[in-house]
């Protein structure tokens, strides 16, 4: 099964194949060649709520949550997340514009909250590293800032609002 | 021995609340936890002998309506209330009311929170025992003029609070003057949100410090310890995430005058129970000002217990049932050393809370070490708390020992599901400014700055890639399977109908 | 501080398997893990650096297999091995061949083994050492008739042990002369089965005797230091359920007589590393005799780690790779109290082994407490090795806080799916003559013959009837909804059929 | 819905019914009065691995194992093995003689293990508490006993035979 994944802005091409007793995995990071890594389901083992995964002659207690287009592998308290899309979802991107999977024309929450001020207008352009508004959480106030100098396409919230997370806040206009 | 009392109300949730329920235990007294809408769920609540629902999940309307808690307590028969910390341990009404339904507080008493609870009065008193402060708006600051112009007097970088803040909320550093006036505002405005009290002072912020603190004891026959100092200097957003016992930083002697500091602050109120008072701390000169007192239990009160070998809540319980301490000051003494890392539900690199469903939960054990936590899998951290789901304790018979020792149960800590401070921990632990112990409050500030490398270097990216990537093609594979299910139930149903016809 | 070894090679499984991981992590030093099939998805497998599978579920094939596992010690560059407990911990081959491959076996040398392994010829040399013994068989009986004779020269009670026994098996306690020859039998049947060794001997029986022990420590330069006494005389089938440091019966004159004959002992054969004399000790009397020296380290060497402050296993790896003891015997002192106890996959009523799979599973936490364990929820207890899953430790300021703390870990001990012992050691805990600790070897046999009423006082009847009653309710209603799924599956597919059509 | 349990040879009649919020549980124990107690649904709550049960003001940890016609409830530490009977199930046990449902006609393995020696053979008599086998399982040898005295009717094992749980070993006459 071929996928297209992406890990910390890097791409990859990956092709995955079962056999019985084995996995058949092989990378290829963008302009590099192809790796190809057997793995004996006995050293990728589901145990309960892990996965122990031998690899490479080392013990990997890991953890892997998500679905469709992400995944978060959790391992010896570390994560990555990565993006992993196979043919179809490859075929909605590529008919999506936009730069990449990274792209970002919006300002999101990353976890429910309450929006405690805005600082901006529709039509205002803010600086990088500009705050954009406040949202509180787990009783902090989370001061959003904006990530490069956007121009303010809309906003979609208001002052004492809640929000869930991914709620979408803040609309960009595209970047000039 | 007599029990001290017969049954305590714990009128807090979370990792203290299970503390306090372990001392209850071990004295044979009858703990009674209570809870809100969101904790039904919390371990305090499946741990405690009793427990009682108190109201809906915003802190205002449960843990903070001692209304309603000093209700429940009533009902339950409890003779005594344990507040833990936070929540309602510094609020006197409480305390009152508490007295006033013939229960007994576990805390210090009224008198003793108002003269602290003040940072200003409180202060001048310590002026007054003789216990060294720093410059600053000797009052609240009323306007940004006024602000700025104490801001021209005692010079940059200053300090905004909130008088009646704590716990890193209503707190600016203020290191340019155009930061002075937004840092002002937002100091007042999370003292009115949190604290109702939009008042606020300012203080010289002495650059580049220590935070030391001592903990003291006192009893209700004027007998007053101290069990020497905790160096927290590891702190982001104001918040501590690592403390240990004994101070890298602190030579024996200031230590003995910081411990006589203390003695003379909690005399000069006729304190009662558990108190902290916390010192700032210049590493170059070793001098020592009053920042402020903690009339309560404090978070990292394990590293003091585990270093000096007494329990702490259970002195709490016999000191509030008028026992006189059970140690004098001659019988403390330091034994090894303790740290203690705070694991919290936030993002590692940007310091957000990330609430969520825990999955996988494994907490670390073996020797040396001391879990004070209440993540469990499957259990749903709250998005109205602090994000602290446990604390990791580690102990030696050295400080290498001690750091050693909690790098390797942060390791074997799985805890999946939610992002989590611990790979920050493992990174701060393994930096040489924490090594060496010159850190100072700035430290993660200064150092943390771009952490992503730092945090991620352990294991590279194949690993990663190739679980994933076995992943998406189980689930992509399980899709179809579920098709199969339903096709193949479809024919043994149609089977059944046969057979029925 | 350099790195005694670079990596070390775990010999064994479980528990002690992973208290080993923690030392090596802990001193920087990579581990690697061996496993048979049962144990592919055991905890120690997972918290290891590295692990190796060695061959088939039966110890004999995997965990007993010295050959291969130094094959797998090579391939993976191991330069030294930890053989933990049981297993291969006190062959001499194994030892022998370790020395020879160039790998460092964490151990006393084979002539430490050798001296010890026979307990007729060890008796011999303690006699030697002026040790005190106890009266008995001075060699291996060879026949029913010679074991008979002996018996009534000796007097009964006698014990039956087979020479290269140990853990309870191979051992029949005689107390009427007609069970002398089934007993007899069984020991050399299990002698045999279990240690390829039927001869057995036979010694006086001290009557209600305590089971005292002694730590002892010598490192290559003829250093040699014991570490106090450890009491293990809560015992069901002769092995130790419970142990605790200090012992409420030795007094502290008789205390450091049992310390300088155990260093005798050591000294004696020039003992490498960790190892244990055990005394018989007559609590009337307080006679103590040589039983035998365990030349490895113990289940229960953990409270003697935290009444001594020292970490063993670190010493024991230490000590192998040639430093000179880091304590002498004027650095050791005893402080405080610990008791452990042994939590086994087994019928707290009858004793008998209950292997399978646990469901929920959350250990204790929260201070003066260590737990040992590899239970996890999911996890299937293997009916191939030894049934002991998990250690909880507790320790105090004074034994009665350690035992209530005790209490309190196994109360809050969340184990199901499989039964265990959890309940038996709270009973005992609570028992008087453990509580005054008078108790003596038999005390679980002499107090426990009917103990269900005991053990399940806890909680009456009517809320187990009803959680059992609503889940045979949702049982039963299940199996309606799941009729209920087959039919909608059964029409959506009829739409899906349509649709195609 | 109606059962009978026995709970440590007590037998009780116990009716269950489900209302939206909350329980209702009636027991009567043989020879005693009905008690009837409300259970809130909130009171008697799933969380993820356990149920938390709040009873009588008390806070209870339990799991419930077990199906058909056995339940091991565990809670502190301590644990119930309880037999329960649905109307269906008492018509199949109406049609079984014996004594109740403890009666026992035979030995069971009561863990997976290895058949080490056998002490009676078909038609002996064995005295209760004598030895009927010696069977190995976790590295110790346990020695089985007659319940009561004994007529073996069928012996269903030899030496050196590996059983599994429940696996019936030894049929006994019925007792005279």
């Amino acid at each position: 099964m071929y996928f297209e994944a992406e890990i910390k802005g890097r791409k990859y091409k990956v092709d995955v194949t079962e056999g019985r007793a084995a996995w058949k995995v092989s990378l290829q990071e963008e302009g590099k060649d192809w790796t190809h890594y057997d793995i004996s389901k006995n050293d990728y083992k589901f145990a309960e709520e892990y996965v122990s995964f031998l690899f490479e002659g080392k013990s990997y207690l890991i953890d892997v949550i998500g679905q469709d287009t992400e995944y978060t592998v959790f391992a010896r308290n570390s994560f990555r997340t990565i993006k992993i899309f196979n043919d179809e979802m490859l075929l909605h991107e590529s008919l999506k514009k936009g730069s990449g999977f990274g792209g970002d024309e919006e300002l999101k929450a990353g976890m429910p909250g309450k929006i405690i001020e805005i600082f901006a207008k529709k039509g205002d352009i803010v600086k990088a590293n500009k705050p954009l508004l406040i949202m509180e959480a787990m009783k902090m106030e989370n001061e959003m800032r904006a990530s490069r100098d956007v121009k303010i396409k809309e906003i979609l919230v208001k002052q004492g609002d809640s929000v869930e997370t991914g709620a979408v806040m803040i609309k960009f206009e595209e970047p000039v | 021995m007599q029990k001290p009392f017969n049954k305590i109300l714990i009128a807090n949730r979370g990792e203290i609340a299970i503390r306090i329920i372990r001392a209850c235990r071990e004295l044979g007294i009858i703990s009674v936890a209570v809870f809100s809408d969101a904790d039904r769920d919390s371990l305090h609540v499946f741990l405690a002998d009793e427990a009682y629902h108190i109201g809906p999940s915003p802190s205002k309307e449960s843990y903070l309506n001692y209304r309603k808690i000093l209700e429940v307590a009533k009902t339950a028969g409890a003779d005594a209330v344990h507040p833990g910390y936070g929540f309602l341990s510094e609020n006197t009404t409480f305390a009152k009311a508490c007295v006033d339904a013939g229960i007994n507080f576990i805390g210090p008493t009224p008198e003793n929170i108002d003269a602290m609870g003040d940072k200003i009065s409180s202060k001048l008193l310590m002026k007054k025992a003789g216990v060294p402060t720093v410059p600053g708006s000797d009052g609240g600051v009323e306007t940004v003029e006024e602000a700025l112009s104490i801001a021209e007097r005692i010079g940059l970088p200053i300090i905004i609070k909130a008088t009646a803040g704590g716990g890193g909320k209503g707190m600016r550093v203020v290191r340019k003057m155009d930061e002075l006036e937004s840092a002002y505002r937002a100091c007042r405005s999370e003292g009115q949100n949190y604290f109702a009290n939009p008042t606020v002072y300012i203080e010289k912020f002495v650059n580049d410090p220590k935070h030391i603190e001592i903990q003291v004891f006192g009893d209700k026959h004027h007998n007053h310890v101290h069990l020497f100092e905790r160096e927290c200097s590891v702190q982001r957003r104001n918040q501590k995430i690592i403390e240990e016992c004994p101070s890298p930083s602190v030579p024996n002697e200031v230590r003995l005058k910081m411990g006589a500091a203390a003695v003379r602050a909690a005399k000069q109120i006729n304190y009662v129970g558990a108190g902290t008072i916390e010192f700032i701390f210049d590493n170059k000169t070793k001098e020592f000002y009053f920042m402020e007192m903690n009339t309560r239990l404090q978070v990292e009160h394990p590293i003091t217990e585990i270093v000096c070998g007494f329990d702490l809540v259970k002195e709490q319980i016999f000191v509030a049932s008028g026992r006189p301490l059970s140690f004098k000051q001659e019988d403390i003494h330091q034994k090894g050393h303790a740290i203690e890392a705070r694991i919290c539900a936030e993002d590692p690199v940007t310091y957000k809370p990330s609430p969520g469903v825990i999955r996988a939960c494994r907490h670390p054990q073996g020797p040396g070490l001391r879990v004070d936590s209440y993540a469990y899998p499957g259990y749903e951290v709250p998005i109205f708390y602090d994000p602290m789901i446990a604390k990791v304790i580690t102990f030696g018979e050295t400080r290498e020992e001690a750091i050693d020792r909690m790098q390797r149960a942060l390791t074997e800590f799985v805890l999946t599901g939610i992002k989590t401070n611990i790979v920050l921990h493992k990174t701060i632990l393994d930096h040489p400014k924490f090594r060496d112990g010159s850190y100072t409050t700035q430290f993660i500030e200064k150092n943390f700055e771009v952490i992503e490398p730092l945090l991620f270097k352990e294991i590279d990216d194949p690993m990663f890639l190739i679980a994933a990537a076995i992943t998406a093609y189980n689930d992509r594979k399980s899709k179809d399977v579920r098709q199969l299910n339903i096709t193949s139930n479809w024919k043994r149903t149609g089977r059944k109908l046969q057979l029925r016809t």
